[in-house]
């Protein structure tokens, strides 16, 4: 007996509310994030302490703000990309969904790199150029949530490439498009996240000071 | 579908119910009260026993109005042999179905206020005090009376009568205790990194058990200590006798745990390593130290002392005036012996 | 107080100039506008997925939106940045919501989870 | 070799597959980084490895999910391969019966799927309950160790919440589509995922009982569970996954109910289990997260040092103090944000039960049917407000104890309505009293006492004597009793003819209900009989002189009868129905959508579309009907009218 014979249009709609729900569900776990890092850290942050980057002494409040500017970025060409698609501009649709995916990257990286630091040192990986996981519950809720984000970005970039690839291919047109919808939706998502968890980390509070150990 | 019966009469069913429910509600309201009732021993347990009486009496009530009309029809209502026909058919009844939303609403609140002033009754500050402070460890208990200079003791003692304000923890490397004696029908949970307290006022003389009701580890089942409420003469003697049998061995044993639990140990090792904000506590006592002013002290129990209740006084050189002003209000006298009898012991 | 100084300066311009730099490229990136009246035709497609939703909007149009929302986004985050000292959580969640609401009703069109896209 | 192509051993093997590289990643990692391989010195087994007995287990769910097939389709996907759906079975020839054993999409496959998964994981559940029974039979008894009974109700606890979750998921997934007239769920492949997920979870759970177990109780608190043997960590794995089969699966539900109900068929022309099903779903979906995080907080703080929970991480400096400690107390209230919801999620599709037999076999209308619909609903939204009520003595804030008093006790109206309208249904009908029925009264009986039981604990003042105690085992156990067990025991004979055509037994049946009922009441009173004499939750043993060892032998004993009268059950349902005598269409006469189809039911249930044309439960009203059949066709069934 064949399958039910639901069209496009009813399969998207479902598929975009189950995709809403999901984001529902998701935002009590980055919400619960949100209600621990207030439990436990109150009014106060870590402070940002300068960092040399390069010659320079730089405040570390830096780095934070860039990557966030690099993911508000992507989430700009993300949206570029599905309005291309949703006008049949191929070319343009897989120009802005590469650069999203580089964009995730950069951001991935500057978690990474810049904000965790991790680094190579006497040929040992080391974590933590200005606060390491085990540093009390600072460093666990900053690690928890840049972490539970960063699992999310990590996953959206990687549905823009196989997005890429499959526009590549010949995928998604005007008319049939809930894929790219779809990722386009959840790179927002992941956008909208940090736009709680940035202030959250970073601004909100009377800075801390690490403790000599 | 098949077809309805005209509807019946139920005037007479209710009548019926009515008075079926009334008797067994009393007989439950009754017999619920009856229950053997486990002893008990506080002014608290006074107040938390009427509140609970006061559930069951509508616990009965509610059980008797459920089961009787739920039997009732059951029983009344039940489908003869061979008989196809359906029930009446009513729908519903909005003013009714608002009569049992509205009415027990109003029970509800009027528990909810009486619970909170029950709650209240239960903590309240009580005039003359004694502070008792509780520890936890897995998995046993141990009772310091700050104001009569006992300490350790593996026993509680109260004397009959006398309110008690528990001041309770459980040590900063451990689990989650409960402080929990049945007599006296309150608990309390003890977390590491979380004071908490409790009041209690004893009412009867009697043995009873601290029971641990928060499962801790293997030893949770026998984590147990004694409680013996006692008349003011004996707790008197009582406490004479644990005031003499307070050794520097006991004191230094509770420094150690202090060291860590106060978190001395963030700027004082005892490995004599550098580089933490505060001077080791290695193999200090007895000797001399040169302070930032320049001058020399000894390193004595008045020094100490004196370091712990006003730290920037007399700092050592190569070190910052940073330690907390507080630790004068956190620790009582003894708790200060205790550390310096351990540092005494740090050679 | 370099810090400070440092914080509430240099970086918002580095951060607007960052921003503007990116919204060059991305202006850049961008395929060319119809530059005749010949934009209608390009509409022809559903504009947005399926369902017909923005079936009116012109690509172009479009296009800008989302240039907008990027400003007001960007404003938004310097707005934040510039007033963390004031420390006040409330006026942060303040403007986080309202980041929010931006991304959710512009780039992750909300309002098609409700639509009901029987007419087609 | 038909048994090696079965989905449930290619996801075995799969899974050990994924454990072996996950646990080699990590180990090669570590050397490669030249670090000892061991974690942990000063230990030996599991407890050294524990970094690599974590990943292993993440991609032993991976790798058994990958291997059971439940993936392909969104593989395929990925690389732009079109899947056609398709319903029957995987393997074209092959017997029906290999269809439950592996990935199937239709959902009366998944429904019986989890059921019957369902049913074993309680039956494991339900034997360690009777091994500690024995225990707890006569004071200071010594035959189980400490720590051994500690893993043990641990694990009764944590696997039987996963047997409930099992349950819910098969009434919902195998009712909820039958009852709204669809043909399967809105995301079938999302649904089998949901079902095989559970296969892992309920593993790692058991599993985890012999790698060192875990003392902390289904609670996990930390600091407890942060210093408890790597069992812990299977738990807290398995949970997780469990979970997440529950966020997947109430997405499909709300997503079914709210877009392919019949035409005609508004939400309040839903029959009233769907109601009970959506707003289970809604809990499901949000509240699920928070035991997920929780539980990562501490896997991670056991495995990475990250100090959420752990008092004693203090390493910061504010103007005058130190801070930056853990706060064992976070875990509380993250924990019981979604476990107090979760109560709801066991006992409210089985109170849509009892609601949805009993207009049947009183043959009256469901009185107040809107009512007991928004019932539902507000117990599950009341549900997000109460969660503190079981810290009252957890030492959070004073100020908390007073409100979450007065939102737990407002938790009784709702749950009032539902009794009074039960009791409206009765009144005046003409009960016929098959196995079914009986089973829905036992569980109001049962839900009685432990809903009676409830405002006592939510009072702080009575809850500072009881918390804890025995007394809360005993309303715990009547809550589960009354809202799962039984309803779920009810549904199950209720729709065992229509799933398989055949009629159970009915004297077996009886026996069954006749076993159980008493002896769950002796059960549950005795419980709470001990507990308001001094017998605490989770101890082993308990002394000669607090003189509760007559009411322990006969909760003991209580316990046995009930473990034997499941057994006659399953006896009942699957052993000897096989040769059972057909049921037809609709031996309860129901109105429901699914009575007017064939049983067992096609492939495609409706194939003629069902119209709804009336009232759900209106028996006793002449010639009202409550749906109509449109001609047979295969055009796709339009989405919901109305509404």
């Amino acid at each position: 007996m064949s399958a039910i014979a639901d069209s496009y249009q009813d399969l998207t709609r479902r598929n975009r509310m189950g995709m809403w729900l999901f984001f529902l569900s998701e935002a009590f776990l980055f919400g619960g994030l949100l209600v621990a890092r207030f439990f436990l850290w109150g009014n106060t942050r870590p402070s940002m302490e300068p960092t040399m980057i390069g010659p320079l002494a730089v405040s570390y409040q830096i780095i934070p703000l860039l990557i966030t500017v690099v993911l508000l970025l992507s989430s700009f060409s993300m949206n570029r990309a599905e309005t291309a698609i949703a006008h049949d501009d191929r070319p343009t649709f897989l120009r802005f969904t590469l650069l999203t995916a580089l964009l995730g990257t950069l951001f991935l990286l500057g978690v990474l790199v810049f904000e965790w630091g991790w680094r190579m040192e006497e040929g040992n990986f080391v974590l933590g150029r200005h606060i390491s996981p085990t540093d009390g519950v600072y460093g666990a809720v900053i690690y928890g949530m840049t972490g539970m984000h960063a699992l999310h970005v990590l996953s959206g970039v990687i549905m823009l490439l196989l997005l890429w690839n499959l526009g590549r291919k010949g995928h998604f047109s005007a008319r049939e498009h809930w894929g790219v919808e779809a990722t386009a939706i959840y790179w927002h998502y992941v956008d909208l996240v940090w736009v709680f968890f940035y202030p959250a980390i970073y601004l909100i509070g009377v800075g801390v000071h690490a403790a000599a150990h | 579908m098949e077809q309805g019966t005209p509807k019946r009469s139920y005037t007479r069913h209710f009548i019926i119910v009515s008075v079926l429910v009334i008797v067994v509600a009393a007989a439950a309201a009754l017999g619920l009260q009856a229950l053997p009732k486990f002893p008990r021993a506080s002014t608290q347990a006074i107040v938390i026993d009427q509140m609970f009486d006061l559930h069951l009496a509508v616990i009965g009530f509610l059980f008797a109005l459920v089961m009787v009309f739920m039997l009732y029809s059951l029983f009344v209502f039940r489908r003869q042999k061979g008989d196809e026909r359906d029930g009446d058919h009513f729908e519903g009844h909005t003013k009714l179905e608002i009569a049992w939303t509205v009415l027990p609403l109003i029970i509800v609140l009027i528990f909810g206020v009486l619970g909170a002033q029950t709650l209240r009754q239960v903590t309240a500050a009580q005039p003359d005090e004694m502070v008792v402070e509780v520890t936890a460890f897995s998995f046993g208990w141990q009772f310091a009376y700050p104001e009569l200079g006992v300490s350790e003791a593996t026993a509680l003692n109260l004397p009959v009568g006398r309110p008690v304000l528990f001041k309770m923890k459980s040590l900063a490397q451990d689990v989650i205790h409960d402080f929990y004696v049945p007599e006296f029908r309150v608990k309390q949970d003890l977390v590491p990194g979380v004071p908490t307290q409790l009041r209690v006022t004893p009412d009867k003389v009697g043995q009873y058990k601290v029971r641990c009701n928060e499962l801790c580890g293997t030893g949770h089942t026998t984590m147990l200590a004694d409680v013996n409420v006692v008349n003011q003469a004996d707790f008197d003697a009582w406490v004479a006798e644990q005031r003499a049998a307070v050794s520097p061995e006991r004191l230094a044993a509770l420094g150690q745990e202090l060291h860590t639990s106060q978190g001395c140990i963030a700027c004082h090792n005892i490995s004599g390593d550098p580089g933490l904000p505060g001077p080791t506590w290695k193999g200090i006592f007895g000797h001399e130290v040169e302070l930032v002013d320049g001058s020399t002290v000894l390193i004595d129990e008045a020094y100490i002392r004196q370091s712990i209740l006003e730290p920037n006084s007399q700092v050592v050189a190569g070190f910052q005036p940073i330690m907390p002003l507080t630790y004068g209000d956190v620790l009582s006298d003894r708790q200060i012996q205790a550390l310096i009898e351990y540092i005494k012991t740090l050679e | 107080m370099e810090n400070i100084a440092l914080a509430t300066i240099i970086l918002p311009m580095l951060l607007g100039s960052m921003i503007l730099a990116g919204l060059w490229a991305l202006t850049w990136l961008m395929p060319g506008e119809p530059k005749s009246g010949k934009g209608a035709e390009l509409v022809a497609a559903p504009a947005y997925g399926p369902d017909y939703v923005r079936l009116s909007t012109k690509r172009h149009t479009a296009y800008r939106t989302g240039l907008m929302v990027l400003l007001g986004l960007a404003v938004l985050t310097i707005v934040e940045f510039i007033l963390a000292p004031l420390n006040s959580a409330a006026l942060m969640f303040v403007i986080m919501i309202l980041k929010a609401a931006v991304i959710m009703s512009y780039f992750m069109h909300m309002a098609t989870v409700w639509r009901n896209e029987e007419a087609h | 070799m038909r048994i090696l192509r079965l989905g449930l051993v290619q996801g075995l093997f799969g899974g050990l597959v994924g454990w072996v590289m996950g646990f080699s990643l990590v180990v090669a990692m570590r050397l490669l980084l030249g670090l000892p391989a061991a974690w942990k010195t000063g230990v030996s087994g599991p407890a050294a490895y524990e970094p690599a007995m974590v990943v292993a287990a993440i991609f032993f769910a991976i790798g058994f999910m990958v291997g059971v097939g439940s993936m392909t389709d969104w593989l395929k996907w990925a690389v732009g391969i079109k899947t056609p759906f398709h319903h029957g079975a995987r393997i074209p020839g092959s017997p029906e019966w290999t269809r439950y054993f592996s990935v199937d999409y239709s959902h009366k496959v998944i429904g019986v799927q989890y059921g019957v998964t369902g049913i074993l994981v309680l039956g494991v559940g339900g034997t360690l309950a009777m091994l500690f029974r024995l225990q707890l039979a006569q004071p200071e008894m010594k035959f189980i160790a400490a720590d051994v009974f500690n893993t043990m109700i641990s694990a009764h606890g944590m696997i039987m919440i996963g047997s409930i979750l099992l349950g819910v998921g098969a009434m919902s997934n195998y009712l909820v589509p039958l009852m709204i007239g669809a043909n399967d769920m809105a995301f079938p492949r999302l649904n089998a995922f949901a079902y095989w997920i559970n296969v892992p979870g309920a593993l790692l759970l058991m599993i985890a009982m012999f790698i060192g177990g875990w003392n902390t109780g289904w609670t996990g608190y930390p600091p407890l569970s942060a210093q408890a043997p790597v069992g812990v960590q299977y738990f807290f794995l398995g949970v997780f996954f469990i979970g997440l089969s529950s966020i997947l699966g109430s997405v499909n539900i709300i997503v079914t109910t709210l877009t392919m109900r019949s035409p005609g068929m508004s939400l309040f022309r839903m029959p009233i289990f769907v109601w009970a099903a959506f707003a289970t779903a809604i809990i499901q979906l949000t509240a699920t997260q928070l035991i997920g995080l929780s539980f990562l907080m501490v896997l991670t703080q056991r495995i990475l040092g990250m100090g959420f929970f752990d008092p004693g991480g203090v390493v910061w400096y504010e103007v005058d103090k130190w801070v930056g400690g853990g706060n064992p107390i976070l875990f509380q209230h993250l924990f019981w944000f979604y476990s107090h919801p979760a109560v709801y999620v066991f006992i409210l599709p089985g109170l849509g039960i009892i609601s949805e037999l009993l207009p049947v076999f009183a043959r009256k209308p469901l009185f107040g049917y809107k009512w007991v619909a928004m019932s539902s609903m507000a117990i599950a939204l009341v549900g997000f407000l109460v969660w503190a009520h079981h810290m009252f003595v957890s030492g959070m804030s004073n100020f908390l104890r007073a409100p979450f008093m007065m939102s737990t006790l407002l938790v009784a109206v709702p749950t009032g309505v539902k009794f009074f309208s039960w009791l409206g249904t009765l009144w005046g009908g003409r009960i016929e009293y098959k196995t079914p029925m009986l089973f829905s009264l036992g569980a109001i009986s049962v839900f009685l006492i432990g809903g009676l039981t409830g405002p006592p604990l939510g009072t702080v003042t009575t809850d500072m004597n009881l918390h804890d105690t025995y007394y809360v085992v005993g309303h715990f156990h009547a809550t589960m009793f009354g809202g799962f067990v039984f309803p779920f025991f009810a549904a199950l004979y209720y729709w065992y003819p229509k799933a398989t055509g055949r009629m159970y037994n009915e004297a077996l049946g009886k026996l069954h209900f006749w076993l159980m009922t008493p002896a769950f009441w002796v059960m549950s009173l005795g419980q709470i009989f001990v507990g308001m004499h001094g017998m605490r939750r989770r101890i082993a043993t308990y002394e000669v002189g607090l003189d509760i060892g007559t009411a322990q032998m006969m909760v003991t004993i209580a316990g046995f009868v009930i473990f034997l009268s499941v057994l006659v059950m399953v006896l009942n349902l699957f052993v000897l129905s096989w040769r059972a005598r057909h049921a037809g269409a609709n031996p309860w006469r129901s109105r429901g959508l699914e009575w007017q189809i064939p049983s067992p039911m096609p492939e495609m249930s409706y194939a003629s579309l069902p119209v709804v044309v009336g009232e759900p439960y209106d028996y006793g009203k002449p010639g009202s009907t409550y749906v109509q059949f449109a001609a047979p066709t295969l055009a796709h069934a339009p989405l919901a009218g109305g509404d």
